[in-house]
């Protein structure tokens, strides 16, 4: 990377952002279809009533919530790439930023729609917020939905400013080198940003404090989102380790498709040059590490709850392992903390089609994690008469595939139409000479 | 006073600017300001920056926000004093989640407004004034002079290794 | 000055004979607990920032490592210390004949003493191991083939690698066996966590006071910079954040649950005297203070005052030991139980600790981070 | 009247029900009073109470009907009435559903050949009037009547218009008319008729397979008497043994159900006998009869027994040992879908022992006989239908019975209604199997709607008057005999009413008739006499059980089992008897074949396998049901679904188990034959996923459903002190029920009141009455079948059914319903406070506040709360039934048991106004109010004196999963079983 010059990088850049070819639009068409899909599916939904959905008593959350913990978790590992390694003064991270900061806001955008499409009766959402009204009645601030919508929200808009913040110079330079519609474009977004050294004095260090103000963000988004189970007294919920065990998680699940995302883009934007395969090596060695936590949690929850001997938890435990979604629970097992073993072996952490693979499994796995633990928990509970099982339905499916479609559908936007990758940081980094320090 | 030149010299290397920028003490030109494609500490230096003051805001937003986000949580629930699960009305533990999300939310917009206070953006008038290629490779530096003065300046500029042109 | 800590261990052993012969031995043996798992978890965790240091491939902290290091010192001692906490077994297990919940089957001293001991050996071999491959890489200087050192350094860096995990497992084996069990009805998914986190910080805040305590005793010869102790500072903050975290993490889940086999645990040791005044102290110890001071950056940059708010902390977390394993060893207690014999023995431990550092850094005084020596 | 707008209805019904109001004319008796204030100052908001009496069965139970704006939207039991004491069954409950059911016939049908021709009722009476009087000029016995029990003033009435007629007296049809019971009755003591049972004063109960606590006699009588004599006093508990190849809900209920071969119950009759006999202290009888029993019994040794019968020597032993000791044994004879060839000696023997062991028979009662004996035997209604079947041109009337479905296999019934010389006229309200065979439909007013009397046992009157006025406007079945037969002074039914019973010196002045309407029927000082005894004789005692003779053991005996819910098959279109579940399968909508486990196997087949039962005389298609329930080789299937009409509800639901049952009856009696011989299982390879709501059967030794050994009781110490599930001591929603060492959380006070209940599970049957009332009081939605499947029914209250974990036989039942927790998890993990903690210590749900986030649901440890998953549906009228008081909950919004939280309302509104507190008892939900063992106790835990507060003191008290420290405010008392 060092043999890197200035203008090459603006170049390499900038090249992305090249008319884009008709596959590109047929593409983002499908997306669109996608999501009037999932949009419909929805629609039918608010119209017949949630039990369109496979919810039922006592598994009254289904996919909804899986999808949206899946998604808050895939939109961590963008802030953790770009503000805690930031702080670790960990220079590998400056190619792959700004894509996963993108994916984070986006994911979180996507997240964030899920609590909606859960509620039975979304026509008046607007009671959870803290509004002022005639009867003078206000949300539950007890409730750990009421901490989700704050901390989701203020994830949002936090990720979505540090992300536009840290564009800034660079959409100075795309205006510097557009002609035309673009050019005006940019020279509105970039706020007339010319790179004065007050500008950087100010900016360097309002960027610092943003990452030092996201970190703990990030670690408290997911901690809350793992309290919407934990805080319950459901067996397989009500346990202590979920908040750490969650985060491990989401970073897991995102570092999984920082990957899957940043290995195709690479290629197709001729990135090798920025994402070299050292980047991805680091970022298997994290996944590792992340796997590892995740299933020191799972083996820690098994261990109590035999050592606790409390019957509820035991058999809660025992079937979830032997129980209707054992299957659920070994592709939990083997795709989050077995699977990633492999990155201890070096060919594999180089090797691109394995990253691919790899990462898809977990991505799979995280998601089947979910599973486990939201439909599991509360399908075998304290009252064995009310047991009881749940499967999705056709509407459910449609949900889900429209929610993959509206992520993709922005993501590949974006990185059409904005420089994804952060040429100034490359500079920086180029100038600073390769420090990959962590 | 005569109308001003104002003259800019691009440099290709940070440390040539910089020594250009510290060499103009004590010359009949002022200087008006350093564009660069990335932050230098370098310059920094050259430049005898103060430190920057943003993180004040950034602290007044964050204590505002703790203290609204537990103060929002407690009168609410007060309006109405309903027991739930037998928990405390007013219940500290679960607010502390509030108080700290609210605590990063209004840090940000501190943060945001100290940046936006400091560095006077947006403006778009200094975009006309200012050399494009300083946010591809170059260092630019802008200075100005009295009338008359403005050959040496640019001499000047050249002699410290970068190129120069009117404005 | 020289003979300063063996006098310490002998006033602390002293101390600790006298209760054991005396009628609370109990009390002894409570002390001699707390101390062990307090001082092997500062050296485990000391240990950690070397080991973690070299499995990012962090250049920052290449001084501060071999200091790290000099804490492995305390092992042999650390595993002597829980041999002879055999002695003690019919005061420091107070479910010894209990009424176990079915848990029998886990909690017998042969199985938990053999299992602990085990998971010590592996620990503390595999530390060894690791440091070992570290002398290798600094003694050998050129005569040694790069190649050669590559080899020595991946295989380092699997013994890293397991190091940190037998870390993470082998104390939470002792987070369960020796502390958790005190109650056995009572379980905490996270406690284990909370343990291995809470040693980390300890290591960090020993090693801040080892290299301060070099540092200005060197008066200027150590190579240690300011951004060392910058980055060292932010590293202790960032751990005295995680260790308040998990600690609420396990508060609030507990005390949103309202489940009493979960709750009496914590009501009995932070709503009801004479516990909740110990528990306010560690709060405040441990987290309040450093968070509010650590958040300024020049602090961390000067020694003498880290000196002074580390050793805070630790006291703060030594003080959390007995707020864990008190209300369990003295029920009904109307006093918090620590007394002067108390801090003597915590004296002793200390003084044991000190001459393991020491004899580190005489017998290896590479250890010593010194301008000579080229860093970075 | 099909789409009339609610506010218009409320109109007219208001004119209506003032109209009927002041009966007929100023005739000042005939003035309707009301059983808590007169109609004419019907007060818009405030209900009108009318006794009246409940005709869902023949037991004839008295109820209140509550009409508000001028229509019923609940029937409760009436306290005065000496039946049923203020109880109700299921099917009591349901009564309202039948008179606003939505495929209900409104108007006279008329057959003809291209469907069915509407007429109005005018027509249709001059059209009917026309044919009889056609029949009757062509020659006599040319009108017939089938009708089912009814009261003696009607019976009289139709007496009365087929001797005008000239034909002869109307046949009495009751698909369950206990032919055995009644024979027995009159071989062993000479009278034809059906005794009521002190079964309170009994101390040890033996039956037959007298499944009294679901359709045998009187449900609710028994099920009260059984608990009076059965629940535990003190250490005190009556014994109850039960004898049958198959365990009906009553046997559910016994301390030992003695499993026996199908048809040998009679093995262990006698050889109950012959023991009874040789312990010899009893010679209460004739010597000479005495003789002959010890040689009818003397073969029956317990070898015998054992070797014929299959039953456990050991138990069977202890059984007759315990029969000894007994001081006040009563015996019951066989169930009311006994079958077989010696169901009349079982009854004989069950008579016998009672005389034997019961000197003077005290706990037979031939004073109080049930009314139901009037019924025609099964056997004179076969041969009546082979009569018509082949009779010249006449009519024939048919008041409320469905032969077509009691008795599918018979030809001769399927010829009457073929043959066209018959003019067939159903007084049928619904469109079922006979109804649609009939040339005319006459839909007449329902009970609900008229006035009558119905007595279900003699030695009282009860009193039928309408509790509002007609939905459909159909003339009442009284006044149009009165009409058609044009005889006698009165000139409508009311006035023939009170005529007869001045007449026959019941009511003696004006005021004993509104006394009579108040009360809800005359109860005292009504002469009825028993019978004299006529004893059997030795002789007739020899050859009653000369040669016995034993089925031989058949692979797969069929027994169609009489329906808790759905009695005969005539409550199968209410909604409500079909959405609440069996209570021992816990299938709802469904009639699954209940088979042994080892059959399975060996057919090898699983729950819910589609089965091919046939038998010589029908065929038909049910999945399976997998219970220990059964003995090996036996299959059950409870009567009364599998309607081929009979409205939305019961129409293609379950099967018809009647379809297999043979026509001919049981010679010796006269019976019909309620289980027979498969001549084949077959599996279709199909296989449906049954409409259950249980998920295990079995509590996994969890706090749940706890049952004490009475010879433990009140040994365990009370003072608990640990944390965990079995030592967490009880502990009351209220302030002292916070211990620092436990509690997290600071107390909270309420105002005066803390509304509690306890549930005595010793005294619950799982009887279901309090779920269907629940049903009817809180607006709950009716979901089917499928949505049951997927986990959605809307039960506020259900009874839950857990199975010992060894033999998978021993039922303990267990009413659940919102715990009303002091801290309820529930609650506080709502983002919007729907539910929350009331001032009373109620849960309260505000269903207008619910955005359906389903927290609460996750979060509920008892699993009790519910959720609109759509917008359920009430067809029109059934949305008539809907209470007022009560929100009809739309779709999304979480809901959920409020201890009929409208109640607590009024009864503040009045105390209120009189200034005074709430009294104890003044309250009582739904399901208290009902449940006919008294087994829940509603009350305020606030006032030391209630009687909830009283019972929580009982050492049998513990709250389900209380170690989860939510502090219910439903406290259960531990049932108490017994070892024989």
């Amino acid at each position: 990377m060092s043999g890197l010059t200035y203008s090459q990088i603006d170049q390499t850049v900038l090249d992305t952002l090249r008319p884009a070819s008709l596959r590109y639009w047929a593409v983002i068409v499908l997306m669109f279809f996608g999501i009037l899909l999932g949009a419909g599916c929805w629609a039918y939904q608010i119209g017949v009533g949630i039990g369109v959905g496979g919810q039922s008593i006592p598994v009254a959350w289904g996919t909804y919530l899986i999808n949206f913990v899946f998604w808050v978790g895939i939109a961590h590992s963008g802030t953790l790439i770009s503000a805690i390694l930031h702080l670790f003064r960990a220079a590998w991270r400056n190619p792959i930023a700004r894509a996963a900061e993108t994916m984070t806001v986006f994911a979180v955008c996507v997240a964030g729609l899920f609590p909606f499409i859960h509620l039975g009766r979304i026509w008046i959402v607007y009671y959870i917020l803290p509004y002022p009204n005639d009867r003078n009645l206000w949300p539950n601030f007890q409730s750990p939905l009421v901490f989700d919508v704050i901390a989701i929200s203020t994830y949002l808009m936090v990720s979505s400013l540090f992300w536009y913040t840290g564009m800034l110079p660079d959409l100075a330079i795309v205006r510097d080198r557009a002609t035309g519609l673009r050019k005006r474009i940019f020279h509105i977004l970039s706020l007339g940003w010319t790179g004065r050294f007050e500008e950087w004095r100010h900016y360097t260090r309002a960027y610092l404090f943003f990452a030092a103000l996201a970190t703990p963000l990030v670690i408290s988004v997911h901690s809350v989102v793992s309290w919407d189970f934990a805080l319950g007294i459901v067996p397989g919920w009500h346990s202590t380790i979920f908040a750490p065990y969650f985060v491990a998680g989401a970073i897991h699940s995102g570092l999984a498709m920082v990957l899957t995302l940043m290995i195709p883009m690479r290629t197709i934007f001729r990135y090798e040059v920025f994402i070299t395969k050292d980047i991805l090596d680091n970022i298997a060695k994290t996944i590792v590490f992340t796997g590892l936590i995740v299933g020191y949690a799972y083996a820690i929850e098994y261990f109590l709850a035999w050592y606790s001997h409390n019957i509820v938890e035991q058999e809660s435990f025992r079937w979830r392992a032997a129980g209707e979604y054992s299957l659920a629970f070994w592709v939990m097992v083997i795709c989050n903390s077995v699977v990633p073993l492999l990155f201890f072996i070096r060919k594999v952490r180089r090797s691109i089609p394995w990253l691919f693979g790899i990462s898809i499994l977990i991505n799979i796995g995280m998601w089947s994690e979910r599973f486990v633990i939201i439909i599991g928990g509360v399908a075998h509970d304290f009252m064995p008469n009310a047991w009881g099982t749940y499967s999705p339905t056709i509407i459910e499916y449609g949900v889900l595939v429209g929610s993959f479609c509206l992520f993709f559908f922005l993501f590949l936007l974006f990185v059409k139409h904005m420089p994804s990758v952060s040429m100034t940081e490359m500079k920086e980094s180029v100038h600073k000479g390769v420090g990959h320090a962590l | 006073m005569l109308s001003e030149k104002q003259v800019i010299g691009l440099f290709k290397d940070e440390n040539l600017a910089a020594s250009a920028i510290e060499s103009m003490a004590g010359c009949p030109w002022q200087l008006r300001g350093v564009n660069s494609p990335f932050p230098s500490e370098r310059i920094m230096k050259a430049m005898k920056a103060g430190k920057s003051r943003v993180g004040h805001f950034t602290l007044a937003g964050g204590i505002i926000g703790f203290l609204s986000g537990v103060s929002l949580a407690a009168y609410t629930s007060l309006q109405w004093s309903l027991i739930v699960s037998g928990k405390p009305v007013v219940a500290l533990i679960p607010y502390l989640i509030v108080g700290f999300e609210f605590t990063i939310l209004f840090a940000v917009f501190g943060n945001i407004v100290g940046l936006i206070t400091q560095t006077r953006l947006p403006e778009y008038r200094s975009v006309s004034t200012y050399d494009p290629r300083c946010s591809g490779e170059y260092f630019g530096v802008l200075a100005s002079c009295a009338e008359g003065n403005q050959d040496a300046l640019l001499a000047f500029f050249k002699e410290k290794g970068g190129e120069a042109r009117f404005l | 000055m020289t003979v300063i800590f063996p006098v310490l261990a002998l006033v602390g052993l002293g101390a600790f004979l006298f209760q054991v012969s005396g009628e609370h031995p109990e009390k002894a043996w409570q002390a001699y607990l707390v101390n062990f798992i307090f001082w092997s978890a500062v050296a485990q965790g000391g240990l950690l920032f070397s080991v973690v240091l070299h499995v990012t491939k962090a250049r920052w902290g290449k001084p501060l490592q071999g200091l790290a290091e000099s804490f492995a010192a305390f092992f042999p001692v650390s595993f002597v210390l829980f041999l002879v906490l055999f002695l003690g077994r019919a005061f420091v297990f107070p479910w010894l004949g209990g009424d176990l919940h079915g848990k029998e089957g886990w909690l017998t001293l042969p199985f938990l003493f053999s299992r602990d001991a085990a998971g010590l050996l592996i620990l503390y071999g595999l530390g060894f191991a690791y440091l070992r491959h570290g002398q290798v890489l600094k003694r050998s200087g050129s005569e040694v083939s790069e190649d050669r050192r590559e080899a020595v350094r991946s295989r380092m860096t699997v013994i890293a690698v397991l190091y940190i995990m037998a870390y993470a497992l082998v104390l939470s084996l002792l987070a369960f066996d020796l502390v958790m069990s005190a109650d056995p009805q009572w379980i905490s998914t996270l406690f284990a966590p909370y343990g291995f986190v809470k040693a980390f910080y300890l290591g960090l805040g020993a090693l801040i006071i080892l290299a301060s305590v070099l540092h200005l005793k060197s008066r200027g010869a150590s190579s240690l910079t300011s951004s060392h102790f910058h980055d060292l500072g932010k590293l202790f903050f960032a751990f005295c954040l995680l260790w308040a975290d998990f600690f609420y993490c396990q508060f609030l889940v507990i005390w949103y649950g309202n489940i009493p086999e979960e709750t009496s645990y914590l009501i009995e040791r932070t709503m009801t005297l004479p516990w909740s005044r110990l528990a306010w102290a560690v709060f405040i110890l441990s987290f309040v203070i450093p968070f509010l001071i650590l958040i300024n950056k020049e602090v961390k940059t000067r020694p003498r005052f880290m000196i002074g708010l580390c050793s805070m902390v630790l006291v703060g977390i030594w003080l959390e030991h007995y707020l864990l394993l008190g209300p369990s060893l003295n029920p009904g207690a109307d006093s918090i139980p620590i007394s002067l014999s108390d801090v003597m023995i915590a004296l002793g431990f200390l003084g044991l600790m000190a001459m393991a550092v020491r004899f580190a850094l005489t017998r290896f005084p590479e250890l010593i981070p010194v301008q000579r020596q080229e860093v970075k | 009247m099909v789409d009339l707008s609610r506010r218009h209805f409320i109109k007219i019904l208001g004119l209506g029900s003032l109209a009927f109001a002041p009966g007929c004319d100023s005739r000042p008796e005939k003035n309707l009073f009301s059983y808590v204030q007169a109609p004419e100052d019907m007060v818009t908001g405030k209900a009108t109470w009318y006794a009246s009496t409940c005709r869902e069965c023949p037991a004839g139970c008295g109820l209140l009907a509550k009409n508000k704006e001028g229509r019923v939207i609940k029937v409760e039991g009436n306290p005065l009435h000496p039946v049923n004491l203020g109880k109700l069954c299921m099917r009591g409950q349901a009564a309202v559903q039948g008179v606003y059911h939505p495929d209900r016939i409104r108007r006279p049908l008329l057959k003809q050949k291209d469907g069915w021709k509407a007429l109005s009722f005018e027509e249709a009476e001059t059209l009917l009037r026309s044919k009889i009087d056609e029949a009757v000029r062509k020659a006599e016995n040319r009108v017939h009547l089938i009708t089912e029990a009814v009261g003696q003033t009607l019976s009289n009435l139709f007496d009365e218009a087929l001797k005008n007629w000239k034909s002869r007296p109307p046949h009495i049809f009751e698909p369950f008319a206990y032919e055995a019971l009644k024979t027995a009755n009159q071989k062993v003591f000479g009278v034809d008729g059906l005794a009521s049972y002190k079964m309170e004063e009994a101390d040890f109960l033996l039956s037959f397979g007298a499944d009294f606590l679901e359709t045998w006699l009187s449900p609710v009588e028994y099920g009260r008497k059984f608990k009076q004599s059965h629940a535990v006093h003190g250490r005190q508990k009556g014994f109850f043994a039960h004898v049958s190849p198959y365990q009906s809900l009553t046997g559910a209920n016994a301390d030992l159900w003695l499993s026996c071969n199908p048809d040998t119950e009679i093995v262990i009759g006698l050889g109950l006998l012959r023991g009874a006999l040789q312990s010899g202290n009893r010679k209460s009888l004739p010597s000479d009869l005495t003789e002959a029993l010890q040689d009818i019994s003397s073969p029956f040794t317990k070898e015998k027994v054992v070797e014929l019968s299959g039953v456990d020597p050991d138990l069977f032993a202890r059984l007759i040992a315990r029969l000894l000791k007994a001081a006040k044994p009563l015996v019951l004879g066989t169930g009311t879908g006994a079958s077989g060839a010696n169901n009349l000696r079982v009854n004989m023997a069950a008579n016998l022992l009672n005389a034997l062991l019961d000197p003077g028979l005290t706990l037979l009662d031939f004073a109080h006989r049930h009314s139901v004996e009037k019924a025609a035997k099964r056997s004179e209604a076969i041969a009546l239908f082979e009569k018509l079947g082949h009779s010249p041109e006449g009519v024939l009337l048919l008041n409320n019975v469905n032969p077509v479905f009691s008795i599918p296999s018979s030809d001769a019934v399927a010829k009457v209604f073929k043959q066209d010389t018959l003019f067939t006229v159903s007084f049928a309200n619904f469109m079922d199997e006979t109804a649609q065979l009939a040339n005319l439909i006459f839909p007449v007013s329902l009970p609900l709607e008229t006035w009558d009397e119905y007595s279900g046992t003699t030695g009282i009157v009860s009193a039928v008057q309408p509790a509002m006025a007609g939905l459909t406007g159909s003339p009442r079945l009284g006044d149009l005999f009165l009409r058609l037969a044009h005889g006698g002074p009165a000139k409508n039914f009311q006035e023939y009413l009170s005529l007869r019973l001045s007449a026959s010196g019941l009511l003696k002045d004006r005021m004993d008739w509104v006394h009579m309407l108040q009360e809800g029927g005359l109860f005292r000082n009504i002469p009825s006499e028993a019978p004299a005894l006529q004893w059997i004789s030795a002789e007739e005692v020899r050859s009653a059980f000369r040669r016995l003779s034993f089925p031989k053991p058949a692979d797969f005996t069929f027994v169609a089992a009489p329906s808790l819910r759905f009695f005969d098959g005539r409550g199968a279109n209410r909604p409500w008897l079909c959405e609440v579940p069996d209570p021992l399968t816990k299938v709802a909508w469904q009639s699954p074949v209940s088979i042994h486990p080892k059959t399975l196997r060996e057919q090898g087949l699983k729950q819910g396998d589609v089965v091919e039962l046939k038998s010589s005389w029908g065929t038909l298609e049910a999945p399976v049901y997998e219970t220990q329930d059964t003995l090996p080789g036996v299959l059950v299937l409870s009567l009364g679904q599998g309607h081929e009409l009979f409205g939305r509800y019961a129409e293609g639901m379950g099967v018809n188990p009647a379809k297999l049952l043979p026509p001919e009856t049981e010679p010796l009696t006269g019976s019909p034959q309620f289980s027979t011989k498969l001549a084949s299982l077959r599996a279709t390879g199909r296989s449906i996923a049954l409409a259950h709501t249980d998920g295990s059967r079995v509590q996994h030794g969890r706090k749940i459903a706890v049952s004490v050994d009475l010879a433990e009781l009140g040994k365990e110490k009370k003072e608990k002190k640990g944390l965990g599930m079995w030592d967490f001591p009880l502990v009351l929603p209220l302030p002292e029920g916070y211990d620092k060492k436990r509690d997290v959380y600071p107390p909270h006070d309420h105002n005066t009141y803390r509304w509690a209940m306890v549930v005595d599970l010793d005294r619950c049957t799982g009887c279901n009455a309090c779920a269907a009332a629940c049903y009817a009081e809180n607006n709950i939605g009716i979901v089917g079948p499928d949505r049951i499947r997927e986990g959605r029914e809307m039960a506020w209250l259900s009874i839950e059914r857990y199975l010992d974990e060894e033999t998978m036989k021993k039922v303990t039942f267990l009413p659940m319903l919102c715990q009303h927790c002091d801290n309820a998890p529930c609650e506080s993990v709502c983002p919007v406070y729907a539910p929350h903690h009331s001032k009373e210590g109620l849960n309260n749900q505000i269903y207008n506040r619910c955005i359906g986030t389903r927290f609460c649901s996750q979060n509920c440890p008892y699993k009790v709360r519910r959720f609109n998953w759509f917008d359920w549906k009430w067809p029109k009228p059934l949305n008539l039934q809907l209470n007022p008081d009560v929100t009809v909950r739309s779709k999304g919004v979480m809901e959920k048991c409020s201890f009929c939280v409208q109640r607590i309302k009024e009864a503040h509104g009045r105390a209120k106004d009189e200034k005074r507190d709430i009294r104890d008892g003044e309250i009582q939900p739904a399901c208290v109010q009902t449940c006919p063992t008294g087994a829940l106790v509603f009350g305020n835990l606030m006032d030391p004196n209630s009687r909830a507060r009283k019972k929580v003191d009982d050492a049998r008290a513990y709250q389900v999963l209380g170690y989860l420290n939510t502090k219910p405010a439903v406290f259960y008392l531990k049932k108490v079983v017994q070892e024989i």
